[in-house]
């Protein structure tokens, strides 16, 4: 971090409950044994994720945002501190929570509609059918019902993930850099089909991403990350209207803002 | 999971052709001979 | 196969064929066959019908010590894949009895099951069973230990676990690998199976070629031989398709 | 042959390829009734996990010294110093081979012995991989019929009445079944006596070629070529050939049948005290017993190995066909 760290953190959250607040983090330590020493990943974060809030969180590779959504979802346990959502804290994972990976976590030995079906568990046929091609068609995969992972483009595959965790109708999506393995005019595309869905569905998205632009155009909040052991430096509003453009100089400024935040130099 | 139930049916099926055809061959499970039998080895050389 | 592929295999057998024919060109029955009397041979011990009941012999003991090993090795290879501490106890003990070779095992076999019926059976299905047992124990322990953390997660997620969690995830992501060690098994199986017969029993390819050798017809034992390639080949050519169509429409992302 | 009889216990005869397997089989309670080499048989009666009895002899000589068709060897004095095959470290044919070299004074070393599978033996020696070798038939038969090997000794020349194989049972059969065995040793002592001085009679399941037709070959009779003739030594080899007996070719057991006559004999097949003493004698010498050896308080008796109770009972007649009627058959 180039600046030196203000004590005095701006725009950071007050720790008073906020009105509406569906994820509370409250000064969460997480350190992994390793054989050498102990590696301090998270250090003391804090942070509210407001209901049906559509949360960036931003960071250097490696500072250990993945590790902290992992903690949110139940994945990891917390060393210390604790994360409460709908003020209960979190033991495991639940499919009111549901996290979608990188490379997606679909399964290759099963159909699109398979795959979809696949949180539902024990149900009818016909009902199970039902929901499943309800989100066949909020995604776009009409017609793939019958078709195999490895038939499916990036971001087809992309699409049935989406799919496979709304099905279950979750209060919170986590979204681990869900774009990365993408090509740039996949990516774009896949924004703005997740955005479309945010809205309908009304559902609380946290996305995990080291892409500025891609927070910025996505989140009505963006949090940023310091360097490991790491602590949310500052959570910054997203005042642009959607759909966003992201040549408006305001969208500019508040990327300048984070990548001064960050310490990283942005002009190539 | 019927596809593996597939695999291991003619797995089955295959295992028990080849059984009984071993016995009728080679094991003469199919003749039955009421008089006392003793098999008396030797090798091909005086 | 393609016709290319195809036609250089025949191609290949060509030169084969012919160099063989050329080395041992104008030799009696006594010395090394060549083609022509390879043939006459295997057209005469199949005329006599003794060549079927070898071939069965030899296919019903790699059926049963190659379908007994994948029935206890799989689940137990499962088992070591997903319980580090049960691995880290048993592993050390399957991978030192590994290299010990089946044949070694004949002596003991005979013993194990002297006096039963069939015993000269089951003591050549129990060195086909050990020689067909590791490669699946390996493969089944590292195709579980190996699976991929997001597809565990992911089920979790989902609040599958239990007998779900492993008949929908585990066995499915660990199939391709495990169906991979029991190609090499059946492959292993069927080299074991020639040599096991050469000592303990009186049917099967390994005695017909044992035997042949005994009665001096060099031609049967040639004769014995290209059969025993011809059924390796086709063992293998059927695990092949058991392999294509259980992983089907998987692509080449199988895991 | 019993099938062919309607009564009484079927005999099978049961090929194998080595005699460890064989031995391990007996072990193992698979099989209670073998020819067997003469010494193998004394030591597993002695220190053997199945306690075995020699009751009767499975033939004499049969067992030849060859050497290559232009080899300089005229006696056995000419081996110093060359390699012989022999067919097991406990073969009777190694106790002929020390007995020769003590004789010839030769040394441990003049002489060196290798275990060598017997059916190897005759390419092997064509091969060059040692300059004679010591083999039962039809292993040394066949060197000859084939051109490149020559007898230097028949048994009957340097051991008459050398005993290479003898019939053993299990003391488990003896004592659970004496009958039985009574029955075996009387059936073999038959055959032995038909094939050493047997009529012309055909063995019933034979027929002569000329006689034979195709319903006869499709039940399975053995066709006797007519240029092989009706005595019973020419019958054996044809029987003794097909598949499931020797498989070998029936012109090599003509020959080892035939040429000499009494290359090999099938009758005075009686356990004798002396004979075996004299083998016993020499296992001994060269360390047979050495994990049981044989002291004045262990001793190891004629009657520890051997049971001949069982060849004193009436021969049994074996299923000829009259000479009428193979006859009549004849002129079909």
């Amino acid at each position: 971090m180039s600046a030196t760290e203000p004590e005095a953190r701006q725009g950071a959250e007050p720790r008073t409950m906020q009105a509406g607040a569906k994820i509370v983090v409250r000064d969460v330590r997480k350190t992994f044994p390793t054989k050498k020493e102990d590696v301090n990943v998270l250090d003391g974060v804090d942070l509210t994720v407001r209901e049906g809030e559509f949360l960036a969180i931003v960071g250097p590779s490696g500072c250990g945002k993945s590790t902290l959504l992992n903690c949110m979802a139940g994945f990891e346990r917390i060393t210390s501190g604790s994360i409460r959502i709908d003020s209960e804290e979190i033991e495991r994972p639940s499919p009111k929570r549901v996290f979608v990976f990188q490379e997606t976590g679909i399964f290759p030995w099963y159909s699109v509609w398979d795959n979809i079906g696949f949180g539902l568990g024990k149900m009818p046929f016909d009902k199970k059918h039902e929901i499943v091609m309800r989100y066949i068609a909020l995604v776009g995969l009409e017609g793939f019902e019958k078709a195999f992972p490895a038939e499916l483009s990036g971001g087809m595959k992309q699409r049935v993930e989406f799919a496979r965790a709304l099905a279950v109708e979750p209060d919170v999506l986590f979204l681990d850099e869900p774009f990365g393995a993408l090509d740039a005019f996949t990516r774009l595309e896949m924004r703005r089909e997740i955005v479309r869905i945010w809205k309908e569905t009304g559902k609380t998205c946290i996305l995990v991403t080291h892409d500025v632009e891609e927070a910025v155009e996505l989140a009505d909040r963006v949090a940023v990350m310091t360097r490991r052991p790491a602590r949310i430096h500052s959570v910054l509003d997203n005042p642009l209207e959607r759909p966003r453009d992201s040549d408006q100089p305001v969208f500019r400024e508040l990327k300048d803002q984070i990548f001064e935040i960050l310490g990283v130099e942005r002009r190539v | 999971m019927s596809q593996a139930l597939k695999i291991l049916l003619c797995f089955a099926a295959f295992l028990a052709g080849v059984t009984l055809l071993h016995g009728w061959l080679n094991l003469a499970w199919f003749e039955p001979s009421n008089r006392e039998q003793l098999t008396v080895a030797h090798l091909p050389v005086t | 196969m393609s016709p290319r592929a195809l036609l250089l295999g025949t191609v290949g057998f060509a030169i084969f064929i012919l160099s063989w024919h050329l080395a041992t060109l104008g030799n009696q029955i006594g010395d090394l066959p060549g083609p022509a009397m390879t043939v006459r041979g295997l057209v005469q011990i199949a005329g006599e019908g003794v060549l079927w009941e070898n071939v069965v012999a030899s296919v019903f003991r790699v059926a049963w010590g190659f379908c007994l090993a994948a029935g206890i090795g799989i689940p137990l290879g499962m088992a070591f894949g997903w319980y580090p501490r049960l691995r880290e106890t048993f592993n050390p003990l399957v991978q030192s009895l590994r290299p010990i070779s089946p044949i070694a095992w004949l002596p003991f076999a005979v013993i194990l099951f002297g006096g039963i019926r069939m015993s000269s059976d089951l003591a050549a299905i129990f060195l086909l069973f050990l020689s067909a047992f590791f490669p699946i124990v390996t493969a089944s322990t590292s195709a579980v230990a190996s699976l991929d953390l997001k597809y565990i997660r992911s089920a979790r997620n989902f609040g599958v676990d239990g007998l779900a969690f492993f008949r929908r995830v585990v066995l499915p992501a660990s199939l391709p690998q495990i169906l991979t060690g029991l190609r090499l098994a059946l492959g292993i199986a069927w080299v074991v199976v020639v040599a096991a017969e050469m000592l303990g029993v009186e049917s099967g390819l390994g005695y017909q070629v044992m035997d042949s050798r005994n009665a001096l017809r060099m031609d049967f034992v040639s004769a014995a031989m290209v059969v025993i390639a011809a059924i390796g080949l086709m063992l293998d050519m059927a695990m092949a398709r058991v392999e294509a169509t259980a992983l089907a429409r998987r692509g080449m992302s199988r895991r | 042959m019993t099938e062919q009889s309607t009564e009484g216990t079927i005999f099978h005869s049961k090929r194998y390829t080595s005699w460890p397997s064989m031995t391990e089989d007996i072990d193992a309670g698979n099989l209670h009734a073998a020819f067997i080499l003469a010494p193998l048989a004394m030591q597993m009666a002695r220190q053997g996990k199945t306690k075995v009895k020699i009751v009767h002899l499975g033939h004499r000589d049969g067992t030849a010294i060859v050497v290559p068709t232009d080899s300089k060897v005229e006696s056995f004095a000419d081996l110093r110093g060359t390699r012989m095959a022999i067919p097991h470290r406990y073969a009777n044919q190694r106790i002929l081979v020390e007995r020769m070299m003590a004789e010839y004074g030769f040394s441990e070393d003049d002489l060196k012995l290798i275990d060598y599978p017997p059916p190897e033996m005759p390419a092997a020696l064509k091969a060059g991989a040692f300059e004679s070798y010591i083999v039962g038939e039809p292993f040394a038969a066949k060197a000859e019929m084939d051109g490149f090997g020559r007898v230097l000794y028949h048994t009957k020349d340097i051991w008459p009445n050398f005993i290479s194989c003898v019939l053993i049972v299990t003391q488990d059969l003896i004592d659970r079944d004496p009958a039985l065995v009574q029955e075996l040793v009387s059936g073999i002592t038959a055959s032995g006596k038909w094939l050493d001085e047997g009529d012309e009679r055909l063995l019933s399941g034979l027929v002569m070629e000329s006689a034979s037709n195709q319903d006869d070959v499709d039940s399975g009779k053995v066709i006797v070529p007519d240029e092989f003739g009706r005595t019973p030594r020419l019958q054996a080899a044809v029987i003794a050939a097909q598949r499931r007996y020797y498989n070998q070719n029936p012109e090599l057991l003509k020959f080892v049948l035939t040429k000499p006559p009494d290359r090999v004999k099938y009758t005075e097949l009686e356990l004798a005290r002396d004979e075996f003493a004299e083998i016993q004698h020499w296992a001994e010498k060269l360390g047979f017993f050495d994990s049981r050896p044989v002291t004045e308080d262990d001793p190891f008796d004629f009657l520890d190995y051997c049971d001949p109770r069982f060849e004193q009972g009436r021969l049994r007649d074996l299923p000829l066909q009259d000479l009428a009627s193979a006859a009549a058959e004849g002129a079909q």
